[in-house]
Order: C-alpha cells, then sequence, then structure tokens
C-alpha cells in the first residue's frame, strides 16, 4: 500500500510532492474544466428538447417528461406525481390543463376525470435524448452533398495553400535577393487586412474571374495566407544552409531542392499549416455565403445555417448544427493533436 | 577500411587539376578573397590551412560553385568553370557539420546523389554497398542520420561524396566536430582514401596538426592572401615569414625580437646570440625578429651567451616535457625536452638555441631573412 | 505516403523549373517560387485593397466603381473630424472613434491577459507533470473551433438562464446579466477572446521555456538563486524574444478581431464591444444603409495601422533572432 | 405494345430531348424562411413545373442573412438570382423585373391594392413587381394566464401604452414574473409605437426625416421603460449595432406579461407553449397620435437580370393565383394580403384554434394600421432608417449617449445615408 501511495505521489524526478507540484495540478485540473467544461455543456445541451433547453435552472442531462397511451385519448398523456390533495403520492396522466387546475385521470381508470391543483403536480421524467433536434435537420437536406461540398474545398485549398505557401516560405527563406525586405512586409502587412474588410472589392474581384458560385471562388481568394508564409519561414530558416548546398553539390536542381529535401525536412510545419487551414476551411462561413449562392455548391457551414429565418433564433436546432460543424474538428483534434503540438512547438520559437 | 589493393570495380579514378587566376571574393565593399593564385596538381592533397576568418572555406565554396566568383578564374582539368554550376563541375564536398539529410536512410543519403546523375538503379546499389563496405557503413544503410555515431556520421558524409566520383574532392573542417581520439582515426582513413582514390583532394582546416599529417601540400592563408605554399615539413624547416613560422608548429616557436650589431644579434633583453655566418644577409641595426622552436632551445649551465629566463611553469607528460619560462625582459619562451626534466618552477635557466635551427625574419615587414633569395617560396607578398 | 502520391507530378514540374533555373540563375529562381503566391496574393489581396482606394475617395451607393462620383478626400475627412480624439461624442463619425477606443482597449487588455495566461500556463506544463501531452491538448483544443462556436457556447453558459447564473444561485449569490453590463460585456469578450486563442500562444511559448538549456537553471541552482528570483533573471530574459513574438502576434490578432466577438455580443450593450473590423463590415456591408465610401476609408486607415504593426514585428523578429 | 407504341414513345423522347437541350429553362428562386414558406412554396411550384414542360426551378434555400446582406451586392454585380424572396422591398427595387406586361393588372390590383406600392421605385411608378407572399403586422402578444392570476383586468382596445405599463407592472409585482414589457430589438418593432405617438418620419414633402417632436416622445418613454425594468432590458441593451434579438423565449418562459413583436410568432407560440399558460393577441396600443402596429412581411420578387423574364412572371402570376395563395398563407400560417383571400378568411392548416384566433386578431388588426406606418414600410430606404433608428436608440437605453444626443445622431446618420443614395 506505501509503495502505491509512492508511485502515485512520484514527481519524474525526487520523492514526494512539492506544494507547487499540488498547485499546478490544481490550476491544469481547472483549465480541463474551463476548456472542456462549456462544449461537453453544449454538447450535452443539443440533446435537450426545448422545453428543457428553456429550465432554470438547467440540469445537466436531458430529460423528456414520461408519457403513456390510454384508451379513450389519440395522444399519449404526460404523467404526473400528485403531491398534495387527495391523491397524494399517486401518479397520474394529464388530460388538459384550463388555468390554475388540471385535468387527470389514472392511468387505471382512464374513464375517470379528477380536477386537481396544478401546483400539487409535477411532472414524471426520464433521461431522454431528444434526437429529433437532429433529425430534423438531417431531413432538411442532403447532408452527404454538403458534406462532400465541404471536404473537397476544404481539402484541396488545404493543398494548395500548403503548395503555394511553402514554396513562397522557401524563397523568403533560403534566397538572397534584391526585394526581399520589402516582399517579407508587404506580403505579410497586406495579408493581415482581413478578409471582412473588403468583401466588396473582393467580391467583384472573384466576378470578374468567373469564379462565383463555384467551389474555386472559395478555394483560391483565400489560399495565399500570411500565418503559413511566416509559419513555414521561420520555420525553415531553422533548416542549415549545409544541408541545401549538399544537396547542390548532388546535383538536385532548385526545384528538386525545395520538395525532396526541404518540403520533408519541414513536415512539422508543414502538419501545422495543415491542420490550421482545415480548421479555418471548414469553419469558414462569411465569404462562402457570399460566393455561393447556388444551394448545389453550399458547404455544410452554410447548409446548416440555411434555416436561420429573419425572426428567430431556435437554441434546440441552433446547439445541434454546432455539434454536427464541431464533430469532424473533434476527430482531427483527436487523431493528430501529437503533431500540432509538437509542430507549433518546432516552428513558433524562432 | 579496407586494404589499398583490394579492388574496387564501381569506383572509377577520375581526377583533375585545379588552377587558380587571381581568384577575388567581394561581399559588398569586404574583399574577403584577395587575388589568390595557386594551382592544385591531378591526385595531389591540398590542405588550405590558416586562422579561422582567414577565408578558406569562401575559397573552397568558390571552387565547389557555391559561392560565385567575383573575379579571377577558377579551372578545373583545364576548363574555366566560373560559370558551370555547382553540381555540374564534377566534384564533391564533404561538410563540416555533414549535412546529411536527416529525413534518408544512409542508403539514400547515398544514393541520392547518383538518381539526380539519372544513373541506373541497378548500379546505384552496386555503388552503394561497395563505397559503404569500403567505409565499414554496410551495416548502416538503413539507419537514418540520427541514429548515428559521430564518427558513423562522418564516414556517412564521406561515402556521399564517394559515390559521386568526382574529380576533385573538397573537405570543410571534415574533422572539427569530433572527439581527438575519433580524429586521429578518421584522419588516418581520409588519408588512406586517398592514396587509394587518387583523386586530387582539397582539405581546408584550421588545425594545422591535420595541415601537417595529411597533406601533401599546404596553403596557408590570411586575410583572402597566400602566405605560403608548400610541403608540410618545407613550411616547418623554412617558414616565408613570422606568420607561417608562428603558424606551423606545436607548440608555437619562439620569438624575441633585437637588433643586428655587427653580425651578431643583440636582443632587446639585453643578451647577445650568435647568428651562424653566411646564412642569413644580415644589415647592422636592422629590426630583426629571431625565431627559434622551442626543441632546439637547449638548456645549459650558466653562461654569458646564453638566454637568461626564469621557469614559471612546467607539463610533465612522461614521454616528453615542456617548460615555460620568462626571460628577463619579460618575453616568454617555452622549451620542448624529450624524456622528463628535472627542473622546478622558479629556476633559473639558461638556454641556447641550436645555431643550425634559427629564423630571422625582418620585425617590420614579418619576411624571413635568407641568404639565399631561391630558397623563398612562390607565394610572397606582391 | 502522400509524398510518393505527389511525386510524378513534382518530377514533371522539375523540367519546367530546371530550364528556368539554367535560364534565370539561382538567385533569380526564388521569384518564380514566390509567383503563385503573389499573384493569389495580388489578386485577392492586393487589388482589392487597391480597388477599396477607389471606393474611399467616390461616393453614392453603386458598387460599380465606374457608376460612382469623385468625391475627394471627403470621406477621410469626415472619419478623422474630431474636436478631441479622446472623446468620441466629439467626432463627426462617432461610432469609429467609439470603435477605435473600444479596439484600443480590447488590445491592451487582451494582449496582457493572453500574454500573462500563456505563460503561466506554459510555465506549469513546462514542469515535470504527468499526462503533459493531453494537458498541451486540451489548452489548445479551443484553438480549433469556429469563431461562430466559440461565441455561442459562451452565449449558451452566460445567458440569464445559463449555468453559469444557475451556478451562482446555488451558492446564494444573485443572478447576473453578464452580457448587460458594459463593462461585464467588455470583460467576457476578452476572456472569451483569451479562451479562444491562448493555446496557440502557450504551445509557443512553451517550446521558448524548453529551448532554454536546461545547465543554465543548474548553474543558478549552484549559484543558490530561488525558484523566484530563477524566473526573474535567468527564465524571463531567455524567454524575451518568444515573448515578444507573442506579444505583436497576439497585438495583430487584437486588431483583427470580430467574427466571434460579433457573433457573442453583436458589438453591444449599445456599442461598448463594437470594434474597428465590426464598425467597417457593418457600414459597407452588414445593411442597409451601405456605404462602401467611409466602410473603404476606415478600412485603408486600418490597413496602415496593420503594416505599421508587421513592419515592427518583423523588426523585433529580426533583432531578435540576430541578438 | 404495337409499333405505333414504340415509335409515339421514341417521338416523344426525342421531342424532350430536343426540347431540353434547345430550351432548358431552369430557374433559380433564392429563398429563405423564418417556418416553412419555401416547403410551402415549393409545393406550389411543383405543380407549375406539372403545368409548364422544360421549367425547371431550383429553390435555393439560404440563411436570412444572405438576402439582407449578400442578395444586394449579388444583385448590383449583376450575379443574382432570377427570383428571391425578398424583406428589403423598397431597397431592391431598382433591380426588379416589371410584372405588369406579363399578367392581369386588373386582378393584381384588386386582389393586392396598396400593397404593390411597397414594391414600386417611387410615386410615379405604376408597374408590378412582386408577390406579398408573407404579409406581417406588428402587435402584443399577453400572458393572460399572469394577469388572471395577478387578477389585474387587461386593458381595453383603447388603452395607451403607458395604461398597458402600469398593467403590465402590476402583474408582474403581483405574480413574480420578472419583466413586464418586451420590444424585439428592431428599428420596425419600434416604429409602430413612435407612429402612436405622433411620429411622422416624412417631410410634407415626402423627404425622409425620422426625428421628430413624436419620435423623440416615446424614444423617451421607452429608454425610461428600460431603465426602470418595465421593458425586459436584456433584449435592447445586450446587444449592439443592428443585431435582431427577440424576446420570445422569455415570453414562452412565462417570464414575460407582455410582449411586443408580431404575426410571425403565432406559429412559434402555438407549438413550444403548449399547455403552460394562456396567451393572447391584442390590438396595438394607442398614442395620443394613433394605436398602430407596423405592416411589414415578404414577398416573391423577379429580377430585371433574369433570362427568362416571361417564365418568372408567370410563375410568380401562378402564386398569386387565389387558391394558390390561399393555400401558401394557410400552409405557412400567415395574414393574407390577397383581398378575396383575406375576405373568405383562411383555414390554416395545422394550427390549435387559439393559433388561428390570434391570426384572425393580427388580420383584424390590418384595416387600422396608420397611413404613415404604410407607407414608412413602402419607403425603399427604410432598412436604412430602421437600422439607425435600432442602433442610436440603443445607445441611449445603455447610456452611451443621452435621448437627445442620440436623435441629433440619428438626423446626421439619415442625412448621410440620403446623400450616398443620391437624393
Amino acid at each position: 500500500m506505501a509503495n502505491v501511495t509512492a508511485f502515485l505521489t512520484r514527481t519524474r524526478g525526487r520523492g514526494r510532492l512539492h506544494w507547487t507540484d499540488w498547485a499546478s495540478y490544481a490550476y491544469l485540473a481547472l483549465g480541463v474544466f474551463l476548456m472542456f467544461g462549456p462544449v461537453i455543456w453544449l454538447v450535452v445541451s443539443s440533446f435537450k428538447t426545448q422545453a428543457e433547453l428553456d429550465r432554470f435552472p438547467p440540469r445537466f442531462l436531458p430529460y423528456a417528461p414520461e408519457t403513456v397511451q390510454l384508451d379513450g385519448h389519440a395522444e399519449p398523456l404526460p404523467l404526473f406525481r400528485v403531491t398534495d390533495g387527495p391523491l397524494a403520492g399517486e401518479t397520474v396522466a394529464q388530460v388538459r390543463r384550463i388555468g390554475l387546475t388540471s385535468q387527470v385521470v389514472r392511468p387505471e381508470a382512464p374513464g375517470e376525470v379528477v380536477k386537481i391543483n396544478r401546483a400539487d403536480r409535477v411532472p414524471v421524467e426520464r433521461v431522454k435524448p431528444a434526437l429529433e433536434n437532429y433529425r430534423t435537420l438531417f431531413e432538411r437536406f442532403d447532408f452527404m452533398r454538403y458534406f462532400w461540398n465541404s471536404t473537397f474545398i476544404t481539402l484541396t485549398a488545404t493543398a494548395i495553400t500548403l503548395l503555394v505557401n511553402s514554396m513562397a516560405a522557401f524563397a523568403l527563406a533560403k534566397y538572397e535577393f534584391r526585394g526581399r525586405g520589402a516582399v517579407v512586409a508587404l506580403v505579410i502587412g497586406v495579408l493581415m487586412v482581413p478578409q471582412s474588410v473588403v468583401l466588396v472589392p473582393l467580391f467583384m474581384v472573384t466576378r470578374e474571374f468567373g469564379m462565383l458560385d463555384s467551389p474555386w471562388g472559395v478555394i483560391i481568394p483565400g489560399a495565399a495566407t500570411p500565418t503559413g508564409v511566416f509559419l513555414l519561414r521561420q520555420y525553415m530558416l531553422t533548416i542549415p544552409d549545409e544541408i541545401l548546398d549538399a544537396a547542390r553539390m548532388d546535383k538536385a536542381s532548385e526545384w528538386k531542392i525545395f520538395w525532396r529535401i526541404v518540403l520533408p525536412l519541414s513536415a512539422p510545419a508543414i502538419a501545422v499549416l495543415a491542420i490550421l487551414s482545415i480548421m479555418w476551411r471548414w469553419n469558414d462561413f462569411l465569404w462562402p455565403l457570399i460566393a455561393l449562392s447556388r444551394s448545389e455548391n453550399y458547404t455544410l457551414q452554410l447548409a446548416l445555417n440555411s434555416f436561420q429565418g429573419e425572426m428567430r433564433t431556435e437554441w434546440s436546432s441552433l446547439l445541434a448544427m454546432t455539434v454536427l460543424t464541431l464533430l469532424p474538428v473533434a476527430l482531427v483534434f483527436a487523431f493528430l493533436q501529437k503533431y500540432i503540438a509538437t509542430g507549433i512547438a518546432s516552428t513558433g520559437g524562432k | 577500411m579496407t586494404t589499398a589493393g583490394e579492388q574496387t570495380p564501381h569506383i572509377s579514378r577520375r581526377t583533375a587539376r585545379l588552377e587558380l587566376r587571381n581568384v577575388t571574393k567581394s561581399f559588398g565593399k569586404a574583399e574577403v578573397i584577395r587575388g589568390v593564385d595557386l594551382t592544385v596538381e591531378q591526385g595531389e592533397f591540398c590542405v588550405f590551412v590558416g586562422p579561422s576568418g582567414c577565408g578558406k572555406s569562401t575559397l573552397l565554396r568558390m571552387i565547389s560553385g557555391l559561392e560565385n566568383v567575383t573575379a579571377g578564374e577558377i579551372r578545373i582539368g583545364g576548363d574555366v568553370v566560373n560559370d558551370v554550376p555547382a553540381a555540374e563541375r564534377g566534384l564533391a564536398m564533404v561538410f563540416q557539420s555533414y549535412a546529411l539529410y536527416p529525413h534518408m536512410s544512409v542508403r539514400q543519403n547515398l544514393s541520392f546523389g547518383l538518381e539526380n546523375l539519372r544513373t541506373p538503379r541497378g548500379q546505384i546499389a552496386e555503388t552503394v554497398e561497395e563505397v559503404a563496405a569500403m567505409l565499414q557503413i554496410d551495416m548502416l544503410l538503413d539507419r537514418r542520420p540520427k541514429d548515428l555515431s559521430g564518427g558513423q556520421r562522418q564516414r556517412v558524409a564521406i561515402g556521399r561524396a564517394v559515390v559521386r566520383e568526382p574529380r576533385i574532392f573538397l573537405f570543410d573542417e571534415p574533422l572539427s566536430n569530433l572527439d581527438a581520439e575519433l580524429r586521429v582515426e578518421m584522419r588516418g582513413e581520409i588519408s588512406r582514401l586517398h592514396a587509394r582514390l587518387g583523386n586530387t583532394m582539397v582539405y581546408v582546416t584550421h588545425d594545422q596538426v591535420e595541415a601537417m599529417t595529411m597533406a601533401d601540400r599546404i596553403v596557408v592563408l590570411r586575410d583572402g592572401q597566400v602566405e605560403q605554399v608548400g610541403a608540410p615539413l618545407e613550411l616547418y624547416n623554412s617558414p616565408a615569414n613570422l606568420f607561417v613560422a608562428g603558424f606551423i608548429g606545436s607548440p608555437r616557436m619562439n620569438f624575441l625580437t633585437g637588433r643586428v650589431e655587427a653580425g651578431r644579434l643583440r636582443l632587446d633583453n639585453g643578451q647577445m646570440v650568435d647568428v651562424p655566418h653566411g646564412k642569413f644577409s644580415l644589415e647592422d641595426g636592422a629590426a630583426v625578429t629571431l625565431g627559434v622552436r622551442p626543441n632546439h632551445l637547449i638548456p645549459v649551465a650558466e653562461t654569458v651567451s646564453g638566454l637568461h629566463a626564469t621557469v614559471r611553469g612546467i607539463e610533465q607528460l612522461g614521454g616528453d616535457s615542456y617548460v615555460h619560462a620568462v626571460t628577463a625582459a619579460g618575453e616568454a619562451v617555452s622549451l620542448h625536452r624529450p624524456g622528463q626534466t628535472d627542473l622546478t618552477v622558479g629556476a633559473e635557466v639558461y638556454l641556447e638555441p641550436d645555431p643550425d635551427q634559427l629564423h630571422l625574419f625582418d620585425t617590420a615587414t614579418g619576411r624571413a631573412l635568407r641568404a639565399d633569395p631561391a630558397r623563398d617560396s612562390s607565394a610572397e607578398k606582391s | 505516403m502522400l509524398l510518393r502520391l505527389i511525386s510524378p507530378l513534382m518530377n514533371v514540374v522539375d523540367l519546367p523549373m530546371r530550364a528556368l533555373q539554367r535560364r534565370l540563375g539561382i538567385s533569380r529562381l526564388a521569384w518564380v517560387f514566390l509567383l503563385p503566391n503573389l499573384l493569389l496574393f495580388g489578386t485577392f489581396a492586393f487589388l482589392p485593397i487597391l480597388l477599396n482606394f477607389a471606393y474611399a475617395f467616390t461616393g453614392t451607393d453603386n458598387i460599380l466603381l465606374l457608376d460612382r462620383t469623385f468625391v475627394g478626400a471627403e470621406n477621410f475627412a469626415q472619419l478623422l473630424d474630431c474636436d478631441s480624439y479622446l472623446d468620441p461624442n466629439t467626432c463627426a463619425r462617432d461610432l469609429f472613434w467609439r470603435a477605435v477606443h473600444n479596439t484600443a482597449w480590447f488590445i491592451v487588455m487582451q494582449v496582457g491577459f493572453m500574454v500573462g495566461f500563456s505563460l503561466l500556463t506554459a510555465l506549469v506544463l513546462n514542469r515535470e507533470i504527468k499526462a503533459r501531452g493531453f494537458f498541451r491538448a486540451v489548452f489548445f483544443f479551443p484553438v480549433l473551433l469556429s469563431p461562430v462556436v466559440v461565441a455561442l457556447v459562451w452565449k449558451w453558459v452566460l445567458q440569464r438562464n445559463g449555468i453559469l447564473n444557475a451556478g451562482l444561485e446555488a451558492v446564494g449569490m444573485d443572478s447576473v446579466v453578464w452580457l448587460l453590463d458594459r463593462h461585464w460585456a467588455f470583460f467576457w469578450s476578452v476572456f472569451l477572446s483569451v479562451w479562444a486563442h491562448m493555446g496557440f500562444y502557450t504551445l509557443i511559448l512553451l517550446a521558448g521555456l524548453q529551448a532554454i538549456p536546461r545547465d543554465v537553471y543548474e548553474a543558478a541552482v549552484m549559484d543558490a538563486a530561488g525558484p523566484w528570483r530563477t524566473f526573474r533573471r535567468i527564465t524571463l530574459p531567455l524567454l524575451m524574444p518568444t515573448m515578444l513574438v507573442v506579444m505583436v502576434l497576439a497585438l495583430i490578432k487584437g486588431v483583427q478581431t470580430f467574427d466571434e466577438i460579433y457573433a457573442f455580443t453583436g458589438g453591444g450593450p449599445g456599442s461598448a464591444t463594437t470594434f474597428i473590423i465590426q464598425y467597417i463590415y457593418e457600414t459597407g456591408f452588414g445593411g442597409a444603409p451601405r456605404l462602401f465610401g467611409p466602410a473603404a476609408a476606415a478600412s485603408l486607415l486600418l490597413a496602415l495601422l496593420l503594416v505599421a504593426l508587421t513592419v515592427i514585428q518583423l523588426w523585433i523578429t529580426r533583432r531578435s533572432s540576430n541578438g | 405494345m404495337t409499333p405505333t407504341g414504340y415509335f409515339t414513345k421514341g417521338a416523344a423522347l426525342a421531342a424532350m430531348l430536343a426540347g431540353g437541350a434547345a430550351s432548358a429553362q431552369e430557374i433559380r428562386f433564392m429563398c429563405y424562411s423564418d417556418g416553412n414558406e419555401c416547403e410551402a412554396a415549393g409545393e406550389i411550384i411543383e405543380r407549375f413545373e406539372a403545368e409548364n414542360d422544360g421549367v425547371s426551378v431550383v429553390i435555393d434555400k439560404v440563411p436570412y442573412k444572405a438576402i439582407l446582406e449578400n442578395l444586394p451586392v449579388q444583385l448590383a454585380a449583376g450575379t443574382g438570382p432570377d427570383m428571391a424572396k425578398v424583406t428589403d422591398l423598397g431597397g431592391l427595387s431598382k433591380y426588379y423585373l416589371d410584372l405588369a406586361p406579363h399578367v392581369d393588372r386588373a386582378y393584381w390590383e384588386e386582389s393586392f391594392g396598396p400593397i404593390l406600392d411597397w414594391y414600386r421605385k417611387g410615386p410615379d411608378d405604376d408597374g408590378i413587381y412582386g408577390l406579398h407572399s408573407q404579409l406581417t403586422i406588428t402587435g402584443p402578444f399577453i400572458n393572460r394566464t399572469l394577469f388572471d392570476q395577478a387578477e389585474v383586468e387587461v386593458p381595453g382596445p383603447d388603452a395607451t401604452w403607458d395604461d398597458w405599463a402600469e398593467a403590465t407592472r402590476k402583474v408582474a409585482e403581483a405574480t413574480e414574473t420578472p419583466f413586464a414589457m418586451a420590444i424585439d430589438r428592431s428599428g420596425h418593432r419600434i416604429a409602430g409605437p413612435a407612429i402612436s405617438y405622433g411620429a411622422k418620419l416624412f417631410g410634407e414633402d415626402g423627404t425622409p426625416t425620422l426625428v421628430d417632436e413624436g419620435f423623440t416622445t416615446f424614444a423617451q418613454k421607452f429608454v425610461d421603460w428600460n431603465k426602470d425594468g418595465t421593458m425586459a432590458p436584456d433584449v435592447w441593451g445586450a446587444a449592439g449595432g443592428t443585431t435582431y434579438q427577440d424576446a420570445a423565449q422569455e415570453f414562452i418562459n412565462g417570464e414575460l406579461v407582455f410582449y411586443y413583436s408580431g404575426s410571425w410568432n403565432v406559429q412559434r407560440m402555438d407549438s413550444s407553449i403548449g399547455d403552460a399558460f394562456d396567451w393572447e393577441v391584442v390590438g396595438s396600443p394607442c398614442g395620443p397620435a394613433a394605436c398602430t402596429g407596423m405592416p411589414g412581411g415578404a414577398g416573391i420578387v423577379g429580377f430585371e437580370q433574369t433570362q427568362h423574364p416571361e417564365i418568372v412572371a408567370k410563375l410568380i402570376d401562378f402564386l398569386a393565383e387565389k387558391e394558390n395563395y390561399a393555400d401558401l398563407t394557410a400552409k405557412s400560417l400567415n395574414i393574407p394580403a390577397h383581398a378575396a383571400v383575406a375576405a373568405e378568411g383562411v383555414t390554416y392548416e395545422g394550427a390549435s384554434e387559439q393559433a388561428a384566433a390570434a391570426l384572425n386578431a393580427f388580420a383584424a388588426q390590418v384595416p387600422t394600421v396608420s397611413p404613415i406606418a404604410f407607407a414608412y414600410q413602402g419607403y425603399k430606404n427604410n432598412r436604412a432608417m430602421f437600422n439607425i433608428s435600432l442602433a442610436r436608440v440603443s445607445q441611449a437605453i445603455v447610456g452611451e449617449l443621452t435621448v437627445e444626443e442620440a436623435m441629433a445622431r440619428a438626423k446626421d446618420d439619415l442625412a448621410q445615408a440620403l446623400a450616398e443614395s443620391g437624393e
């Protein structure tokens, strides 16, 4: 037993946990709670009925009222437990409510209506995920088509982004040429201007290229990213020039040096950019909304938002929709988080 | 490493003469190589040596084609190659950091260059196997560079150069990252490799021991200029100037300044030293520097003509001993004796230079003073 | 792998590239590598900004440039027309200046908290802890969420009937309508922004911490330096270059803040969390009246600021990598 | 099957192919919906397709945001759809396709009368542009159960906003309900009350003025009610810019006594409240000048850019046919804008009695709408005016500006907007 305690409380080097170790773990536990908590709350909430969502104080798990199908009533009736009055302690089915009184029947005697005070009953409920939130979403549109559109746009755009940005980063990191500083400043500076402030001219430019209403209109305009060039360039700076020289002595052309030597060596940074780019493109909403107007070209994000009307916010649909868009992100994250961490660790420091 | 006589069927011996004509390199206004003239004969092992920053690596990179030539001409096998890209000069280079491709296995590292030359696959495999066997890295072929020791990486780097069958090998301080023992071992291996392949090799180092032990000819560089070119012992025995004298030989040559007085030398500490007549052309009153190597100073019994000094430190290595002493004028001198010495710190010693092994230099120009100007080496300051 | 799939393609590209290399020489080949990026950049980033100049100097609500009339610097003049730049109420375009003020405050707070919490987290993660990879991932997770989702998650937590208020009431406190109070709304905007992005900066700082050689710390222990002193005199100075990069990145990110706050508070209450980008978006695009000219003028002022920040950032990076 | 049969079939097929190749007439209809409007229209459109060979109508269902923000830009750039369901009726008027040459003018004028003006470019325009498919009218929902519990009498049809404020405050106090009143966060929603308080919105010559004494009076009252807690402060206070925010949630939860919204919410109240409490629709409260709500809604229009004007016109005309229009309104639970349909009354499909009653209560208010409100709805730059009043009144509510400052700013904003639009 003592061994177990020793094992559990051992830090990697010395003896028992110092108070700072406890503080660290407490901080990390708080971190897990803060970072995951809200998202988990959102996911759980997406399985609640609208009525349950409106409830205050909220309950953690989704509940739904228990109903019973009785003879002589077309619809299933909700069950209540009576807390006071002559029927106290019994479970009854409510037929209807009028003002402050509630007309109930006992399930054993469905014909015999009893009137009780509305305040004297509590609903009988059980945990039941409201899958209809999701079902209605899927009924509303062709999920696979939009999923495919999104996937195509995301993957193609990411491939183009990786190629174009890594070429530029290679040039900026590994060649001395006149005007390099200016190019770096200009490219990164201007690309820093967020898309949302140049929407109108960008729309006009895209229109001139005839790319509106095609996946390319979404893919191409965002392909040159400042973050990508910056990230890859910083990483490529750490690759020793001698390796490039060695390859030149090995009669490799510059292009070959780029893709056989520099690209593979930049794999961690490329992985980071790939993940970021996938996230950006998958989550993109504003620009696709402008560039795509035919519903067959819609991305998943647009399709899921397409029932957002003028006048209403329906939390139940909204939450389910959010969870659906979140899902691929969570999957990518689960599989690739190791690369993300090592990748950024090896690029960011410089 | 296999013995030199063994057959190496897939590696043909190619070699070429290397000529540099008034080669100059500037980075902006800074001139780093100033008009170097040099010929490296076919099959010669030529070492560029000099302190850091002397331009030896730049010169090597210019030969390789990785660096442009600002002015002058580089010829390989008689052809001017100034505008020939690095890859097409038929050279191979071993880098200081080895520059192995970290993401490729040893085998891929060795074959990458041959693939670029569009060598048939079968031939690549055979050449690689053969070179690997020769360098004793055949059991490492499927490892990645990060799984190798320093010495193994060095061998791979050399192997990568060898498979290319270059006309000239270029080495850029290849041993500087190794520990002392490995360095001795690799020195021997590179020498044997040269003996076996017979290629022209140009080797850059700042370590004069490497230069002395490996070179057919040494080129001493300083500030982008050639100070002296010659066989190792030639440089040792007849340094052309103070710089070469001080750079070649370990421990360093002792230098004592003085003036010529009636054919003899009066040192600044007041002592008089006899110099052999006829060996030097001396002018009365000229400021000269006396150079004498530590092993050419012989402790003697108290005399008037000897050098009087106080022992400050002693290094006993068992087989050799080094004594560090200070003259009355505060000049440091060191002394190398075979065997063990019974001198102690604080002892007064009298030292007699071996008259046949004296070197005299003009203090102002640093140039060696010699009776016979014909013995001066080719590369003097112009 | 994937590399093997694309390698025939790359080999095909090699032929023309070799020809170009022979013709242009190596240093001019750099431009060939830059070309695709520059083309995309020129067309879809630089050109729109140039067009924005055209919009900024013209009037009317026409979107087609040829139908717009030249108004000179009128739009800029109106934007910059203030009695005092410190009091938005004295400005002709008070909302623009409110947005500028809000953005300035937001950046100060956000960069401060972002760097502070990222550093704290990085320091904790740099300790000898179990499951470091897991914790590192946990803090990075929100970086991957879309801005809309981030906003929604917190809106859901903070709403009047949300779980936070339920928690407060459970411990006997009064519930608060968080986004109704301008200070709380601002606080939560900063919080949300830090929450969503600190993982990225934490990883960068963690990498910086791990790059500090162990023996430096061992030397400090031998010199009898306490933990606090070690942090102040060893860790912080050695981490400074990384800290600078993080600060500038956070600064630029701060200026660009839009989507998540727009979806979170809509810029309210009033204009308490309206930032520059939202102002530009709403003025030029978000609905009637659609004032292309003033929006373009404001976006050019913003672009100017961003280019200046980028130049500073490059200068700092260069300085810290040289020194 | 006889050889003749084969032959005819083959010929028909060939004709179809030829026809398809020559006149593959695809119409793109950009639609958004608050409930099931697009689906309801879709069913009728299918009948149209069946009647018209070679015409296919694709309904692109988009988020409302796309109609509001992107459609105008697309139209301006000439890349819009053939037809769309729009809400900025006047603002987009310059892009509309005039249906007049293709439809029976008498039928349209008789059926839709003054509403046709909402789509017109100005007073001199007599084109027919759009089918008002979704007529809405603003008005209050009240929680009857709370009134009953508090034993407060529900104010009568002539009651003023002040009367309602007082009554609902009493109810809220007595029943410990958090909020007495709420108005959707929208410039359109406060227009009715403002007009009731004497806002003229337009000058004598028809130029928009927005701010006048009446408007300021209501703004002041509204700000005060927000500050003293009569109005649920979350609605207007907790959002910014021109963000839309409703209070339906609070009303459904029984936390709100009086909710000023509009006819489009009937369906939602019906399905969400269930039997939790009783709710009713009452007439818009009065001010010194009127007791009006604001009409509004969405319509289906064709665009001049279309390659197939005749088909578009024909389709819209088809939707406007009496039976089809009645079908559409019944399915989508809307108030009919079609005079004959309204006169006959609509049998709403799948709606409870309560909902049908509420819809009829709203419909009854249509004739009482003030002419100013009617004109305001038809004015082409009304969106800009809605947004300006929304943003500025919000600022006054949260205390960034005083009411006077807010009104002055609103005037400036309007002047700038009008200058840009060339008026």
